[in-house]
């Protein structure tokens, strides 16, 4: 174990990756001279050439195409989109291509691509930088989805996504990317998709997140545990495929559940894992499953506002809480 | 020479036998075509069904001159002809349009989305302009494994209007990567003329745009075709450079089975245009050329024909004997199983 | 009242608010001289001139920034999606562009576009041609969602979508085209936003649908009231602004739910919907309220598997069913 | 002349008063943008921040030659100046970046997001390439009004690469859309330069592509670009058709905050490439220019600097003392209530 940064952790997992399998490389723009946007593949192409680690031109539709058509024939590429807001143009290329390649083709097509990038939600980015669309990818058959929140799942969940050979949709996030933990150095360390994390026991209440939500359903957790109230924390890691198993246990202890998620609440995703609680664990449930999520408005720019469109400890806590009552 | 078939030809005489399986391969396309446009209207197939009559000579010339597997070949929804002339089983293509599990992609794909993958055949594309941006990927997996193969790619003259064309056309003038791009420009995009599509009607500029070097040839002519593939992909195998060749040719019969050569086209072109563009048919322009040189004989040709119409009626007859795919295989291939 | 088709109900909706307003105009793929792909604007350009109704490049994202451009200082346009699966390479317009504008201009600017097509969903056309996506749209704010079901609400939905001056997606239905229905003929004949309609009136169990489903779900009430089950079946309407209130009462009698979309299950619309029954009746439900929705796979071309892959009587009956057992 | 304002010297010598006027524009851009850095690291401002200090001949030879109103500006999120050009007053602009509720778009929109609808500036986008396909549909709507107004859409060498700059393009080309394009060619999208970004550097052969006429001229001289636009506006106006023009300019500073001048620029430029560019500088060239032809007094200079600088410093004072947006604004504006 070696403790660094959830960026740290994900360019070593990169860095495993390449090294072990000469059909990894990375496209995307300002990876390569410009050592990342955010820092993520610094020193990655001074390492690995300009070939492996490819710098590209502002082109999201053929940043996609690249990935996708690379990975058709075999290359095992890892598109970074610069934020996740940038690939809405790109919607095409990942949906009607790389997710449906290999279903089309009658399964004769394998397309081992990673779609990656953070989300960059925060710091005052405004309306057309701050979206993730997690629910837009996990309701879309072919693709699997995963929002990695501590440093080793960055780096376990990562080496999975390399190895699968489907498409997979990795999601980052900027206010997770100095954070720091443990991270096992063994190589071979990989985290299975579909397995969720409980990050905190509990009896009282289950509290559902994925990314950065898991960190401020701790935080909520920790102030609820000041005044009696037990939260069992449940971080799902990957949204495709889904752990409903962990959450169902855990629901059926506790008869109660928070949903948490940063995205737009309205026909987010939430909304499934509340509907799935309900259909698979209704007698269960002594209250209605609380959804917690952002504000269903395009991300204003004013500090306050911002604030006030993203979902706080405050907010899990107040859910939590009308759970109980 | 009288009953020959092409493959003794072939022996006998290369240039010969090679111009006989040009001609036999565009009737094959032609005959196949027409036997799916009967086989749609009796309920056997759905979806649309967008033929290639009249563009045989952009298959029939470039295809052969492939070095299949290795080369690799990317096309539109108009993708019957790509399959046939990459070698895909007669019997796999019509299985596929007729949704049957022996289809060359298990039924799973339909009329758009014909593929063989181990003939380097990537598959056709529904997506005016999807498979543009996938040849930057193909093209530079070639280049990263350092082969001097090339990745062929065809889309129609209404897909270049699409931005993510040109974004992956710069992307392979930059990289310098080994894509043949083959602009099938059929004079038309469903019921609009290139007149009434793009702000500037020579397309090679559109490619020298991103740096791409191109040129424009009469794709009604397989062997102006052949010939002029030839030299470029003996090109793009030595400079790792692509290519762009827009290939003039007509669609004799309408966009597909909602305008269909009965009543559709109307809207759009006339009778006389139709006519004039008829009076080129590749095929017609190949058989009189071979006839002309003696290379070819009525008879010949006429067994050309025959054979041609069995191998189309065994398909079909192999495709209506075949199964629907398993109803429990519905789930199946959303995911490949598989991890490394 | 005449009786007419869906499609000549909208066509009707179009020229009458084509003469109303001379801001109003339609671009659009081969709406023009070739009438349209589904001739829906049939006549129409020789009726109102090349300009009015523009004939566009197979251009998307250049489609729906005419649109959207256009809306901002004024024009009133109708943009038209030959089918809504081609949409995705606009999504960066329809999302970031004309869905935020009012909102990033703190309300300087207005953008009454509205993006309309059909879903192409049933006749074997595969795997990249059968999306509709509402989830998608109905998750980012700033758009409004529309999916009629009958002639006389094409008609009179389609005209508030004009007179809307915010961005409107509105999803037709190639089955529901050849459809006949009474339409009123009145030119100022609309239909409001956020009003469902009850369909039919039942005691047992609440269906909610739109779009096509509207239909299957009216037939499977019919048989279920030959074995005495007597469903109330309503017809959302607009996905946004959603009218809970209607499913609620309903809900609040019935003591059941059964949701139904065309679209992939997972994390589709109604999630969202049964979501909210759950938060807003929770108390009054007798049995988990059941989701009938689309297969999650990428649609098959075979005639046996796509039927297998699309929700039918039978599905909303067997989940009707499953609520009362 | 010693102490005469800009607004008195353009009443005596309108030639004279227009230069003074660029001049002062560009002083005030330039001190404007210094002032937002100080800002921002203030932690007065949050998000990117992306400065037009050296570009600054781009909007002073350009949208003083527009009628606004009737004539429309989109930008990019590179912004700031085009508003202070448009006449946008620079307290609105400094109080949008701060976020407060007197800002130009209510503090909602911010630094990419500036916008002044009265005054004909449709606003700056945070997607690259996305104000290009907008334009297209400005454009058109002047068109269908049959006005003689023009869209003036700017877009940086980066945006160059985007499909949905192509695809507009096209379709302005096509439609012949009274469109002024101004590609802002700094040299660099971020970190990549030109060189690596693109399969050709002929920017104006990419506009040709589409059918759209273009020229390239130094955007490092607001006196050149003055010209060119005015001819170019004439044209546009009398012909209604789309024009290019791609200046060639430098940012002076980095990309954004996250690459400010202290290092960010040290992985994809050097030192020396930058004071060569600083040589150009648009201001020290008007400066010197006026002083040569005793337009200009240093005195004067300094008076316009003065005058500059108290708008800047009451810009700031503004914005600081205005309130943030009411807490209750959240959903205000997610839709437009009124309907027709
Ligand atoms: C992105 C997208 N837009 C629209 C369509 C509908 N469509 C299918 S084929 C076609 C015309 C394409 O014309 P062209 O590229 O010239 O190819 P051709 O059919 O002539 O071979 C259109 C508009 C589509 N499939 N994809
Ligand atoms: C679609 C999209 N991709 C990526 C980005 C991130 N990004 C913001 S500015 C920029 C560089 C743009 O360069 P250029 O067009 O030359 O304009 P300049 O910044 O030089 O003015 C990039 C990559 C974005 N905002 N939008
Ligand atoms: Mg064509
Ligand atoms: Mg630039």
């Amino acid at each position: 174990m070696a403790v660094m940064r959830y960026q740290e952790a994900l360019r070593l997992a990169m860095t495993e990756e390449m090294e072990r399998d000469a059909n990894v490389f990375l496209c995307g723009e300002e990876i390569g001279q410009y050592q990342g946007t955010y820092r993520v593949t610094e020193g990655l192409q001074q390492k690995f050439g300009p070939m492996r680690v490819l710098d590209t031109p502002i082109s999201e539709v053929g940043i996609a195409g690249l990935a996708t058509g690379a990975a058709m024939v075999g290359l095992r590429p890892v598109a970074e989109f610069m934020t996740w807001s940038f690939a809405l143009s790109a919607m095409d290329q990942i949906v009607n291509h790389a997710a449906k390649i290999t279903y089309m083709s009658g399964g004769r097509i394998r397309c081992p691509v990673v779609f990656r990038g953070p989300v960059g939600r925060g710091g005052q980015l405004s309306a057309q930088h701050s979206m993730s669309l997690e629910s837009w990818y996990a309701h879309t058959p072919g693709l699997k989805v995963v929002a990695p929140a501590t440093p080793a799942d960055v780096k376990g969940l990562f080496k999975t996504a390399v190895r699968d050979d489907n498409p997979v949709i990795f999601m980052e996030h900027t206010a997770l990317y100095p954070q720091r933990g443990e991270v096992p150095e063994d190589p071979e360390f990989t985290i299975p998709f579909g397995v969720a994390a409980v990050r905190r026991e509990g009896a009282d209440v289950t509290v559902v997140a994925y990314s950065h939500m898991v960190g401020v359903c701790l935080k909520a957790a920790d102030l609820l545990a000041q005044e009696g109230i037990e939260c069992e924390v449940i971080d799902l890691r990957t949204l495709v495929p889904l752990d409903m198993e962990t959450v169902l246990t855990s629901v059926r202890k506790t008869n109660r559940a928070v949903v948490t998620q940063e995205e737009w609440k309205n026909v987010g995703f939430a909304a499934e894992v509340a509907a799935r609680i309900y259909e698979q664990a209704f007698d269960y449930l002594d209250a209605p499953v609380e959804r917690v999520g952002g504000a269903d408005v395009p991300m204003p720019y004013a500090r306050n506002l911002e604030r006030a469109a993203i979902p706080h400890e405050s907010d899990v806590i107040e859910a939590v809480r009308r759970t109980m009552s | 020479m009288a009953k020959a078939t092409i493959e003794e030809a072939a022996s006998g005489d290369i240039q010969r036998g090679e111009l006989l399986a040009l001609y036999r391969l565009m009737v094959l396309i032609r005959r196949f075509e027409e036997s799916t446009y009967r086989k749609f209207r009796e309920g056997k197939m759905g979806g649309y069904l967008h033929r290639y009559d009249g563009q045989e000579a952009l298959v029939a010339g470039v295809v052969p001159q492939l070095r299949l597997p290795g080369d690799y070949i990317l096309s539109t929804y108009r993708d019957h002809a790509h399959a046939l002339a990459c070698g895909t089983d007669p019997k796999a293509v019509m299985a596929e349009l007729m949704g049957r599990v022996t289809g060359c992609a298990g039924g799973k794909g339909g009329s758009m989305h014909l593929i063989d993958p181990p003939r380097g055949f990537l598959g056709g594309d529904g997506i005016v302009g999807g498979p543009v941006p996938i040849a930057t990927g193909v093209g530079f997996a070639i280049k990263y494994r350092g082969t001097d193969n090339v990745c062929v790619c065809y889309f129609g003259d209404g897909a270049m209007n699409q931005g993510g064309v040109h974004e992956a056309m710069n992307m392979a003038g930059l990289y310098k990567l080994p894509i043949l791009y083959i602009l099938e420009n059929n004079q038309y995009a469903m019921g609009t003329s290139v007149l009434r599509s793009t702000g500037q009607m020579d397309f090679v500029l559109k490619a020298e745009a991103h740096g791409i070097r191109g040129e424009k040839i009469d794709g009604m002519d397989v062997l102006t075709v052949r010939d002029a593939v030839r030299r470029v992909l003996e090109r793009i195998r030595q400079t790792g450079e692509p290519y762009f060749l827009e290939m003039t040719c007509y669609r004799f019969i309408g966009h597909g089975i909602g305008d269909d050569n009965t009543q559709g086209y109307k809207f759009y072109r006339t009778e006389e245009e139709l006519e004039t563009w008829k009076q080129r048919d590749p095929i017609t322009r190949l058989h009189d050329y071979l006839i002309a040189r003696d290379m070819l004989s009525e008879e010949e040709a006429e067994t050309i024909e025959q054979e041609v119409r069995r191998i189309v009626q065994e398909a079909i007859e192999f495709a209506e004997a075949s199964p629907e795919p398993p109803l429990d295989s519905l789930y199946e291939h959303v995911f490949v199983d598989h991890q490394e």
